[in-house]
C-alpha cells in the first residue's frame, strides 16, 4: 500500500477561545483550519459573556 | 471576531463530528451537517424574515427571551447570518406559512436544505468542545424553579439585558428592582450527593465576584454576598481582584454553604438560613439567589470520545499527560480547552495554542512555504486630496450613549471644518457597523475617518482593516476614546460628558486632518528563535520549535538543563517527573536544530522582530545570536521565610521543597516523625505578595496523602486558608482526608503560633469549626512558601524594554486574549517567570509560545509599525542633536551634496525607529517627524482640545 | 436586670410569643413581671437562653464580652480507637457547614452537625458522648441529605447515643425498652387490661360497623398489626381507623395478646439488641399465629427500625412473608377497588407532613422513601391541596423523632419544631396530614398550641377512616 | 460658577495611556477637566508643547510617561525628565507658577495612581485659579 501524503490541513471541533486560538495560529502559519461548530454561530461560551473579569472587557 | 475573516479558515456551522478514520497526517473526518435553510451567501442580516416571524420561542434559559423560529445566535455572532430552527418552523414542522421566504431581499431561504454529511482529509484533529453548564433544575433544593433564582450564566443575561436598556435590575418574579443578591457557590460542583461531580468546576468562583462587581456597578447600593467553601482565586491577578472586592467594593464574602433556597409564598422572598462562621444560625432575605453552576462534559462530547476511543478521566474529561497536556490518548488528535479539565480563558487560549503547536509539530513537513501578506490590498483613495472626514460614533451597547449625548455630538462633529460626513451605531466593532463603514467612506468618498469609541490600543486594528477594506489607507484613522475616557470615568457628571466628548471628537479630527498615507515596512525574518531558560518551559518550548523546522538557541545561565522541575518528583496526576525530565533533555541535546549554550546570560539586546540581535556572555565569551523571535521562560524561585513560624530556628521546620529533599533522603527526622504539620500560605496572599503560588495546596496534599500511606498511623495536619486544588486536584483534597489527613482553616482566627518546649514543636491554632484553640505537639512542619518571580525578569525587561507586573513577573499583552506575548511584537513568555504554575501549564505555556512564534517564524516577512520618524532634509542643518539622544542608535549622520558643496544632515533607519519621538523633541529645527504624531499634529490637538469651554 | 418584651424575645428566637410565654410560666426562663408590659429577666438567664439555642445575644453586657477566647487549647492526641469505622462518618467532611446550615437546632448547646462531625475527626470522643446534643437531634437526615460529602452523619450520632453509659441516657429510653423487653410493651399495660380495652372498644366500633369483633391471636389471620402502646394507654379511640379499614375492606386480620409493642426504642438510643429483640418478638408471633402477612408498626422509626432488623437479621422472615408498610397496605386497597373515598368530607386547604423516616432516610437507607403515596392518598380525600416548601427529600423534621418527643427536652423539641411550624402557616393550609405518631403528636398538640396553627391535624388512615364510603351489611 | 480649569494630559501610549485606559476599565472616576493626548513616549513631549498648551489657554500641563526603567524605549522617560527640569525654569522665566505643570510616572497597571495623579493635579490648579494673562 502506497504511503499517502501527509495533508497540510487541520479540522478543529469546537469555537470556543481554545479553539479559535488553534485556529488562528494555525492559519497564520499556513495551514488550512477547518473549524467546526454544532450551533449556527462561533464562539462558545464567551461569545455571550458581555464582559470578562479582571478588567471587565468587552468579551468579543 | 478575526476568525471569521482569516482566508485560511473555514468555518463550518451546525455541523457535527462524526468519526475520524486513518493515522496522523493523514485523517479522514466525517461531518454531519445540519441544514441551516438560510444561504449564508445570501443572508445580509437584515433581519426583515425575524421581523415577520409568526413563531416565538422562547428560550429554555431564563432571562435570554425568546427568539423568533429563524433567529440569529446572538447579535455579535460570526458568521452574522440567519438560522431556521427546525423543530419550531410553521414551514417545516406543518408546511405552512414560508413568510420569510417570501420576505427575503435575497432569496436566501432555502427549505429544501438537507442534512449532509461531509468528508474532508485532514492531517490533524484539535478536539475543543467545551463544557456545558451543570443544569439546577435536577436538584429542587436549590429553588431554580422559583424566576428569582438564575444560574450566573442566566444572571449575566438579566444583567446585558439591564444594561442594554439602561433600567435597573429588576427581580424576574415581581418587576420590582432588586435590592440584594446571594451567589451560592459549589452548585453542581465538590458535590457526590446531588450531583456525581467531585472536581471543582475552577471558573465559578471569579466569574460570581465578577458578576457582583458588575451588579454593584449597575446599582452601586445593591448588597452582594457571595456564599462559598474556598474562594478559589489562583490565577495571575485573581487574589487581588478578589481581596479589592472584599475589602474596596463592598462585597460580602461568607464562608458558608447554602443547603437550600427557600421561597416563601408571603414575604415573596428567598429564604437563606445558614449557619455563619462562628457557628450561629442566621436566616437572611433575598430578592435574587445566583447559583453558581458547575461545569461538566456534554453527553455528546462522551459519546463522541468513547466513539474515537479516546481515553477519558473518572470524570469524562479527556485524559492528558502533564507532559503533553493538549495530546489525546489517539495521536494525531488533539485537545484543548476545558474539554480536558475546567478552565480559566486564560489557560483555554494558552491550549489552543499550543495545540496549534502540537499540530504544527506533525504537519511541518507540508507547511506551506510562502505566505501571503495580508496587508497587500490595492488602496485607491490616498490621503492627499483635500481632506474629506468621517466621523463615526460608538453607542457601544449603551457604554457611551448612557453617559455622553450622542446626538448633540454628532450635530457638533457635523459642523467641524472638513467633516463631510457623520453617523452613529450600536456595536461600531460589530461586522454590519464594519461593513456600512465601508461603503459609507466609498459612497461618500472620504478619505480620513474618526472613530469616537474605545480606546485604540484595543481596536484601531479592527477599524484600520475596515480602511484598508474600503480602499483608503489604513492609517488615516484616529480614534477618540469616548468610552474609557469619558464615559466609564466620569458617568456622575452630566452635560460635561458631551463637551469632553465634543472635545476629543475635535481633537481627532483636527489630528486626522494633517494626516499622511503611511506604508507599514516589510522586514525579512530569519527563520531562528532564542529561547531563554533552559528549564521545562524553556526545553518544551525549543523543542517544539525545532520539531517544526526552526533553529534554536536555548540559553540556560545554570550549568545543566532542568530548571525548577528538578526538584520535583512527580505531577499531581503521579507521573514521574525525573523521567521525563531526563527524556525531555535528551531529546533536546540530541535534536541537530537546537544549539544550547549553558552558564549564558543575556548581555545586550538589539534589533527587533524578524532580526533580533541578542549578545550572550558564556564562559567568559560573547556571542551575538541572530533571531527573529524570542521565548523568555527563565522560571521563579522560592520564597526562603527566615524568621517566620520558626524557619531557620528551629530543626524541625521545612519549606516544601527542603522537606520532598529530606524525606527522598530518608532523614530520619521524617522516618522516625509520627506528627506532619503543614502551614499553605507562607508568603502568599499577603501584602506585597498578593497572589496566590496556586501549587502549594496541591502539592502540601500530595505530601500528606504520600505521608500517610506510607504509615496510616501517622497524624497529618494541614493549616490553611482556601484549599485551591481547582479541576480535579479536588479529588487529592477528597482523598487526603478520606486518609484521615485533618485540615485547619486558620483564616479567622489568625496565624498559627508556634513555639518549642520539652515536649517538641507545638503548634496552637483556632480551629474555624469549633472556635476554640487546638494545641498540635508536631515532630515536622513544613511551610508551603510562595514562589517568586525570578530577579533576572527585571534585567531582561529592561534589556528587551517588556512590561513587569507589580509582583516582579512579566506581564503579558493581554492577561485573557494573548496570555504567553508581551507587548514587543516577536517576543513571548512561558513558565515560572509569568506566574506560578505547575508543570503542565508551564509546559502548554511553552508549546503556546512556540506556536505564537511560529506565526512568524513561518512566514518571509512581517509587517513593521511605519509610526517612525523620518527627516525633511530641505530644513536639517545638521546639528545632530538628535544623534545623541535616540535610544536605538537609528540616526546616522549623512553627508550629502547640495549645489556645490557638501552640507552635513542626518539619516534615520526605519527598521531600527521606533518612533519613540525623542528627536522630533529635541531637533531645534522642527525638521523631524514621527508619522501620526508630527508636531502640526500635536499642536492641533492642544488647539483643538482648548476651543471649547468645559 | 434586662427589660424585655414577649414580642422582642420571640422575635429573637424565631419562636411564638406564645412559646415564650409558656417558657416563662414552666420556668425555663426565669422572668418577673416588669413594668408595662415587660418583663425583668437576669443577664444571666437571658445569656444562658441563648447560649442554649446557639444565638448571639443581641444585648450583650460588658462582662459577658470578655468570656469568650478565654478557652484554653484543646491538645490533639493521637486518637485511640475512632468513634466511628469508616472515613465517610466524619472524615471526609470539607467543613462547609451545608449540614449545620440545614439543621433546625443548629447551634443548641454551642453544637451544630458539622461541630459533632469535626469533634469525631478530631478525636474528641468524650465529650461528644458526654453531650446531650445528640439526644436533642430528631435525627431527621436533614444534614446528611445537604451533606455534598455523603458525611454519614446521622449514624455517627447513633454511635455517639450508643455509646453513652446507659445509666446516664436522658429520659424514659432506657426504662421504656426495659419495660418493653420485661413486660412486652413499652409501658407495660398488662395483658388483661390490655384485651378488656380492646373488647370495649370494639363493642363501640360495632355500634357502626355491625359485626365487628377484634380478632385477637386469630391463627391463619393473614395481616398481623401491631399497636403503639401510647394509644391504648392514652388515646385509645385512635385504634378504631385501622379497624374501621380493616372491617370495610374485609381484612383478615390479627393483633397478637402478646408482644404487640409497635415501637422500637432501641433505635433511639442505639441499642441493637433490643431492637433486634422486640421485632424478634414480632417474627415469632408471625410463625406462631401463622399468618401471611406484616403491617409494619406505624411510627415512622418503628418501620424504619423494623424494616431494617428484619434485613439484617430475619431475611428469612422477610423472604416468607408479606410486609407492608401502611401506605403499601392503603394503596394495595385502593389499587384493588376495596376502598371508596369520598372526597367531599375534607373540605378546605390540607397539607401533607412527609415523615422523615418514612421519607428520606427510608430513601437513603433502603433505597425507596414514601412521598407519593402518601399525597395521592391525601389527595383523594382532600382535593383542596398544597405542599409545603420544601417538601419531599427536603422537607424538615417535626421535631420530634428520633426519641425527642420522650426526651426530657421539650423547649429544644419546641424550638426545633419553629420552622416545621412556618411551613405550615406559609402554606395557610387548615389541615395537616401525618404518617407517623411522634409527628402527629408533635405537630396537634404542640405546634398547633405555641405557634397558633389552628390546624387540625389528622393520621392518613384516620383521613381515610374518615372518609370511607361502605357499605355495613 | 466655581472655577472649572482645563488641562493637558499627554499620555505615553504604552504605560499612561493604558492606565486610563485601566482606570476606565476599573470603572474608577475622577475630575473631567483633563484632555488626553496621546503620545508614544513622555521623552516626545518637548518644552515647546508644553508652553504652547499653556499660551493656548491650557492652565495646567501633566506629562505622564513609564515609569522610570521601564520605558518601552529604553530611556525616554529620562529624557522627559531632563525636559521637565527645562520646562521648569521657562515657566519661572515666563512667570507661570511652577505647580501649572507636572511630570509622573505611572504604569499600565497602576489605575489607581493615573487617578490619584489626575485628581490632585485638578484640586491644584483649581486653588490656583485661572493662568494670570502676563502678556497682556
Amino acid at each position: 500500500m502506497a504511503e499517502k501524503k501527509t495533508t497540510g490541513a487541520v479540522l478543529i471541533l469546537g469555537s470556543g477561545v481554545a479553539g479559535i486560538q488553534a485556529a488562528l495560529d494555525l492559519a497564520e502559519m499556513g495551514f488550512k483550519v477547518y473549524l467546526v461548530e454544532k450551533k449556527g454561530a462561533i464562539g462558545g461560551l464567551m461569545a455571550r459573556l458581555d464582559k470578562t473579569f479582571p478588567t471587565n472587557e468587552c468579551a468579543v | 471576531m478575526e476568525c471569521g475573516r482569516h482566508f485560511n479558515i473555514e468555518i463550518l456551522t451546525r455541523t457535527e463530528l462524526l468519526d475520524i478514520q486513518g493515522r496522523p497526517g493523514n485523517f479522514r473526518v466525517s461531518l454531519r451537517r445540519y441544514p441551516r435553510y438560510v444561504d449564508i451567501k445570501r443572508c445580509i442580516a437584515c433581519g426583515a424574515c425575524a421581523d415577520k416571524c409568526p413563531q416565538v420561542v422562547p428560550e429554555t434559559t431564563k432571562n435570554l427571551g425568546s427568539r423568533k423560529a429563524i433567529y440569529l445566535e446572538h447579535p455579535q455572532a460570526v458568521p452574522l447570518k440567519y438560522q431556521i430552527d427546525p423543530l419550531s418552523c410553521l414551514k417545516l414542522t406543518e408546511n405552512s406559512c414560508g413568510l420569510c421566504e417570501e420576505l427575503c431581499p435575497t432569496q436566501a431561504i432555502n427549505f429544501e436544505e438537507r442534512e449532509e454529511v461531509l468528508e474532508y482529509e485532514v492531517g490533524a484533529v484539535i478536539l475543543a468542545p467545551g463544557l456545558k453548564p451543570f443544569d439546577p433544575s435536577r436538584v429542587g433544593l436549590w429553588g431554580w424553579q422559583s424566576p428569582d433564582v438564575l444560574t450566573a450564566l442566566e444572571f449575566e443575561y438579566l444583567l446585558a439585558q439591564s444594561t442594554r436598556t439602561n433600567t435597573p435590575l429588576r427581580r424576574p418574579s415581581t418587576g420590582n428592582p432588586v435590592k440584594n443578591i446571594a451567589f451560592l457557590q459549589c452548585v453542581g460542583s465538590r458535590d457526590l450527593n446531588h450531583c456525581d461531580h467531585p472536581y471543582c468546576s475552577t471558573v465559578c468562583c471569579m466569574f460570581a465576584i465578577k458578576e457582583a462587581l458588575l451588579a454593584r456597578q449597575r446599582n452601586a447600593r445593591l448588597e452582594i454576598s457571595i456564599f462559598y467553601t474556598d474562594m478559589r482565586a489562583y490565577g495571575k491577578d485573581f487574589e487581588r481582584y478578589y481581596q479589592e472586592a472584599s475589602e474596596k467594593k463592598g462585597i460580602r464574602f461568607v464562608r458558608s454553604r447554602l443547603h437550600a433556597v427557600e421561597f416563601c409564598p408571603q414575604r415573596k422572598k428567598l429564604r437563606l438560613h445558614y449557619v455563619n462562621i462562628e457557628g450561629r444560625q442566621v436566616e437572611e432575605w433575598y430578592d435574587m439567589v445566583v447559583l453558581a453552576v458547575g461545569l461538566e462534559v456534554p453527553p455528546d462530547i462522551i459519546e463522541l470520545a468513547h466513539r474515537l476511543g479516546l481515553r477519558l478521566t473518572a470524570n469524562n474529561f479527556a485524559a492528558t499527560s502533564a507532559f503533553k497536556p493538549v495530546d489525546t490518548s489517539k495521536p494525531g488528535i488533539f485537545v484543548c480547552g476545558a474539554f480536558s479539565g475546567p478552565k480559566d480563558i486564560a489557560q483555554a487560549v494558552t491550549e489552543g495554542s499550543a495545540a496549534a503547536a502540537a499540530v504544527a509539530e506533525i504537519l511541518a513537513p507540508v507547511r506551506p512555504a510562502r505566505q501571503v501578506s495580508q496587508n497587500q490590498l490595492p488602496q485607491t483613495i490616498q490621503g492627499d486630496q483635500k481632506p474629506r472626514i468621517g466621523v463615526f460614533l460608538c453607542h457601544c451597547g449603551n457604554n457611551i450613549s448612557s453617559v455622553i449625548d450622542l446626538e448633540a455630538l454628532l450635530t457638533y462633529a457635523q459642523g467641524l471644518a472638513d467633516v463631510v460626513w457623520a453617523e452613529k451605531h450600536l456595536f461600531l466593532c460589530s461586522q454590519e457597523a464594519q461593513k456600512r463603514l465601508q461603503e459609507v467612506i466609498r459612497d461618500k468618498g472620504l478619505n480620513r475617518v474618526v472613530i469616537g469609541a474605545c480606546s485604540p490600543r484595543t481596536h484601531e486594528f479592527l477599524f484600520r482593516r475596515a480602511l484598508r477594506e474600503a480602499g483608503i489607507n489604513q492609517y488615516l484613522l484616529e480614534m477618540a476614546n469616548l468610552r474609557h475616557h469619558v464615559a466609564w470615568v466620569h458617568p456622575q457628571f452630566k452635560e460635561e460628558t458631551t463637551q469632553k466628548a465634543k472635545d476629543l471628537i475635535a481633537m481627532a479630527v483636527a489630528k486626522v486632518r494633517c494626516q499622511e498615507v503611511l506604508y507599514p515596512l516589510e522586514v525579512p525574518v530569519m527563520k531562528r528563535a532564542l529561547v531563554l531558560g533552559g528549564g521545562v518551559a524553556g526545553m518544551e518550548c525549543a523543542l517544539s520549535l525545532a520539531r517544526q523546522g526552526f533553529e534554536v538557541f536555548l540559553v540556560e545561565k545554570s550549568a545543566s538543563l532542568g530548571g525548577n522541575a528538578r526538584h520535583l518528583s512527580y505531577t499531581w496526576t503521579y507521573e514521574n517527573v525525573q523521567y521525563h525530565l531526563l527524556k525531555l533533555r535528551k531529546e533536546v541535546e540530541k535534536n541537530p536544530l537546537i544549539k544550547i549554550f549553558l552558564r549564558a546570560e543575556v548581555v545586550k539586546v538589539a534589533g527587533h522582530i524578524g532580526e533580533f540581535a541578542t549578545t550572550i556572555s558564556s564562559h567568559g565569551r560573547r556571542k551575538t545570536i541572530r533571531h527573529a523571535v524570542g521565548i523568555i521562560a527563565i522560571g521563579g524561585g522560592m520564597y526562603r521565610p527566615f524568621g517566620e513560624y520558626g524557619y531557620g530556628e528551629y530543626e524541625e521546620v521545612f519549606t516544601s521543597l527542603e522537606f520532598d529533599t529530606v524525606r527522598a533522603a530518608g532523614d530520619f527526622r521524617v522516618k522516625r516523625a509520627r506528627n506532619f504539620v503543614f502551614i499553605q500560605c507562607v508568603g502568599s496572599r499577603e501584602p506585597g505578595r498578593l497572589y496566590c503560588s496556586k501549587v502549594c495546596c496541591t502539592h502540601s496534599i500530595q505530601t500528606a496523602i504520600d505521608l500517610k500511606k506510607e504509615d496510616p498511623s501517622r497524624r497529618v495536619y494541614i493549616l490553611y486558608r482556601d484549599i485551591r486544588t481547582y479541576g480535579e486536584r479536588e479529588i487529592l483534597y477528597q482523598k487526603a482526608r478520606k486518609l484521615g489527613v485533618v485540615f485547619i482553616n486558620y483564616d479567622l482566627h489568625g496565624t498559627p503560633k508556634v513555639s518549642k518546649s520539652s515536649r517538641g514543636l507545638c503548634i496552637e491554632v483556632w480551629d474555624h469549626i469549633l472556635h476554640r484553640p487546638l494545641e498540635i505537639n508536631t515532630d515536622v512542619l513544613v511551610l508551603a512558601t510562595a514562589i517568586v518571580p525570578n530577579p533576572k525578569v527585571r534585567e531582561l525587561a529592561s534589556l528587551y524594554s517588556l512590561a513587569v507586573d507589580s509582583h516582579g513577573f512579566f506581564l503579558e499583552a493581554h492577561s485573557k486574549m494573548r496570555p504567553v506575548d508581551f507587548l514587543t511584537d516577536g517576543l513571548f513568555m512561558a513558565g515560572l517567570s509569568h506566574y506560578p504554575m505547575p508543570l503542565e501549564e508551564s509546559v502548554a505555556q511553552a508549546k503556546a509560545a512556540a506556536a505564537r512564534a511560529a506565526t512568524i517564524l513561518a512566514k518571509d516577512t512581517v509587517s513593521l509599525d511605519p509610526v517612525v520618524a523620518t527627516v525633511d532634509l530641505a530644513r536639517c542643518d545638521g546639528c545632530a542633536l538628535c544623534l545623541d539622544v535616540c535610544p536605538y542608535k537609528a540616526i546616522s549622520p549623512l553627508e550629502i551634496e547640495e549645489g556645490d558643496s557638501r552640507v552635513k544632515k542626518i539619516q534615520i533607519d526605519k527598521v531600527r525607529c521606533k518612533g519613540c519621538g525623542i528627536c522630533q523633541a529635541i531637533c531645534p529645527q522642527e525638521c523631524i517627524a514621527v508619522a501620526n504624531f508630527t508636531l502640526t499634529q500635536l499642536r492641533a490637538q492642544i488647539r483643538a482640545a482648548l476651543s471649547g469651554e468645559l | 436586670m434586662l427589660e424585655v418584651r414577649i414580642n422582642e424575645l420571640a422575635e429573637e428566637f424565631g419562636v411564638h410569643r406564645n412559646t415564650i410565654r409558656n417558657w416563662i410560666k414552666a420556668g425555663i426562663l426565669p422572668a418577673q413581671k416588669g413594668p408595662g408590659r415587660r418583663y425583668l429577666l437576669k443577664w444571666a438567664d437571658y445569656v444562658a437562653l441563648c447560649e442554649r439555642f446557639g444565638k448571639r445575644p443581641r444585648r450583650l453586657p460588658e462582662t459577658a464580652k470578655e468570656e469568650e477566647s478565654k478557652k484554653s487549647p484543646y491538645r490533639l492526641l493521637p486518637p485511640s480507637t475512632p468513634l466511628y469505622p469508616d472515613p465517610s462518618w466524619a472524615d471526609i467532611c470539607l467543613t462547609c457547614g451545608a449540614c449545620a446550615s440545614a439543621c433546625p437546632i443548629s447551634g443548641v448547646d454551642g453544637l451544630d452537625p458539622r461541630k459533632v462531625v469535626r469533634m469525631a475527626a478530631l478525636g474528641m470522643d468524650e465529650e461528644l458522648i458526654n453531650s446531650d446534643w445528640a439526644w436533642k437531634c430528631s435525627l431527621c437526615a436533614k444534614c446528611e441529605e445537604s451533606c455534598p460529602m455523603k458525611v454519614e452523619i446521622v449514624q455517627l450520632i447513633c454511635r455517639i447515643r450508643s455509646l453513652r453509659p446507659r445509666d446516664k441516657i436522658p429520659g424514659p429510653l432506657v426504662r421504656g425498652i426495659t419495660t418493653c423487653l420485661e413486660k412486652g410493651n413499652n409501658l407495660g399495660i398488662p395483658k388483661e387490661d390490655f384485651l378488656a380495652l380492646l373488647k370495649y372498644l370494639a363493642r363501640e366500633l360495632a355500634e357502626e360497623c355491625p359485626g365487628f369483633e377484634v380478632p385477637i391471636d386469630v391463627h391463619g389471620a393473614r395481616l398481623l398489626v401491631t399497636i403503639n402502646s401510647k394509644e391504648p394507654f392514652a388515646e385509645p379511640e385512635s385504634l378504631k381507623y385501622w379497624w374501621k379499614i380493616f372491617y370495610a375492606v374485609k381484612e383478615s386480620w390479627t393483633i397478637s395478646s402478646e408482644y404487640w409493642e409497635g415501637v422500637n426504642w432501641g433505635f433511639f438510643s442505639g441499642n441493637e439488641e433490643a431492637m433486634r429483640a422486640i421485632v424478634g418478638r414480632l417474627v415469632d408471633n408471625l410463625h406462631r399465629l401463622n399468618c401471611e402477612a406484616l403491617l409494619l408498626p406505624e411510627s415512622g422509626h418503628a418501620y424504619l427500625a423494623t424494616r431494617l432488623v428484619l434485613e439484617q437479621w430475619f431475611p428469612e422472615a422477610l423472604n416468607k412473608f408479606k410486609i407492608y408498610s401502611v401506605f403499601d397496605l392503603l394503596m394495595e386497597y385502593l389499587n384493588k377497588g376495596l376502598l371508596v373515598l369520598d372526597a367531599k368530607r375534607h373540605p378546605g386547604l390540607t397539607t401533607y407532613h412527609d415523615s422523615c423516616n418514612y421519607g428520606r432516610r427510608s430513601l437513603k437507607i433502603l433505597g425507596r422513601g414514601y412521598f407519593e403515596e402518601g399525597r395521592i392518598i391525601t389527595q383523594l380525600c382532600c382535593p383542596d391541596f398544597v405542599d409545603m416548601q420544601p417538601n419531599r427529600n427536603g422537607n424538615y423534621c417535626c421535631g420530634a423523632g428520633g426519641g425527642a418527643w420522650s426526651s426530657p427536652y421539650k423547649a429544644e423539641r419546641i424550638f426545633h419544631g419553629r420552622i416545621k411550624a412556618r411551613q405550615i402557616k406559609e402554606t395557610q393550609a387548615k389541615r395537616v396530614i401525618v404518617t407517623c405518631h411522634q409527628c402527629r403528636d408533635q405537630i396537634k398538640f404542640f405546634l398547633n398550641k405555641e405557634y397558633e396553627l389552628g390546624v387540625e391535624v389528622k393520621y392518613l388512615w384516620e383521613l381515610v377512616a374518615d372518609s370511607l364510603v361502605f357499605d355495613p351489611s | 460658577m466655581s472655577f472649572e480649569p482645563k488641562i493637558i494630559a499627554f499620555c505615553c501610549h504604552w504605560c499612561s495611556y493604558a492606565a486610563a485606559d485601566t482606570a476606565a476599565l476599573m470603572r474608577r472616576t475622577y475630575p473631567i477637566n483633563v484632555r488626553i493626548i496621546r503620545v508614544m513616549c513622555s521623552g516626545m513631549v518637548s518644552p515647546k508643547l508644553v508652553l504652547e498648551a499653556l499660551q493656548q489657554g491650557a492652565d495646567g500641563v501633566l506629562v505622564l510617561g513609564c515609569p522610570l526603567g521601564e520605558c518601552h524605549y529604553k530611556e525616554g522617560n529620562y529624557r522627559a525628565q531632563e525636559w521637565a527640569e527645562m520646562i521648569k525654569e521657562l515657566l519661572a522665566d515666563m512667570g507661570y507658577e511652577p505647580e501649572r505643570f507636572q511630570l509622573a510616572w505611572c504604569s499600565a497597571s497602576e489605575a489607581e495612581k493615573f487617578v490619584e495623579i489626575i485628581t490632585s493635579m485638578t484640586r491644584r490648579i483649581k486653588k490656583l485659579g485661572p493662568v494670570e494673562n502676563q502678556n497682556g
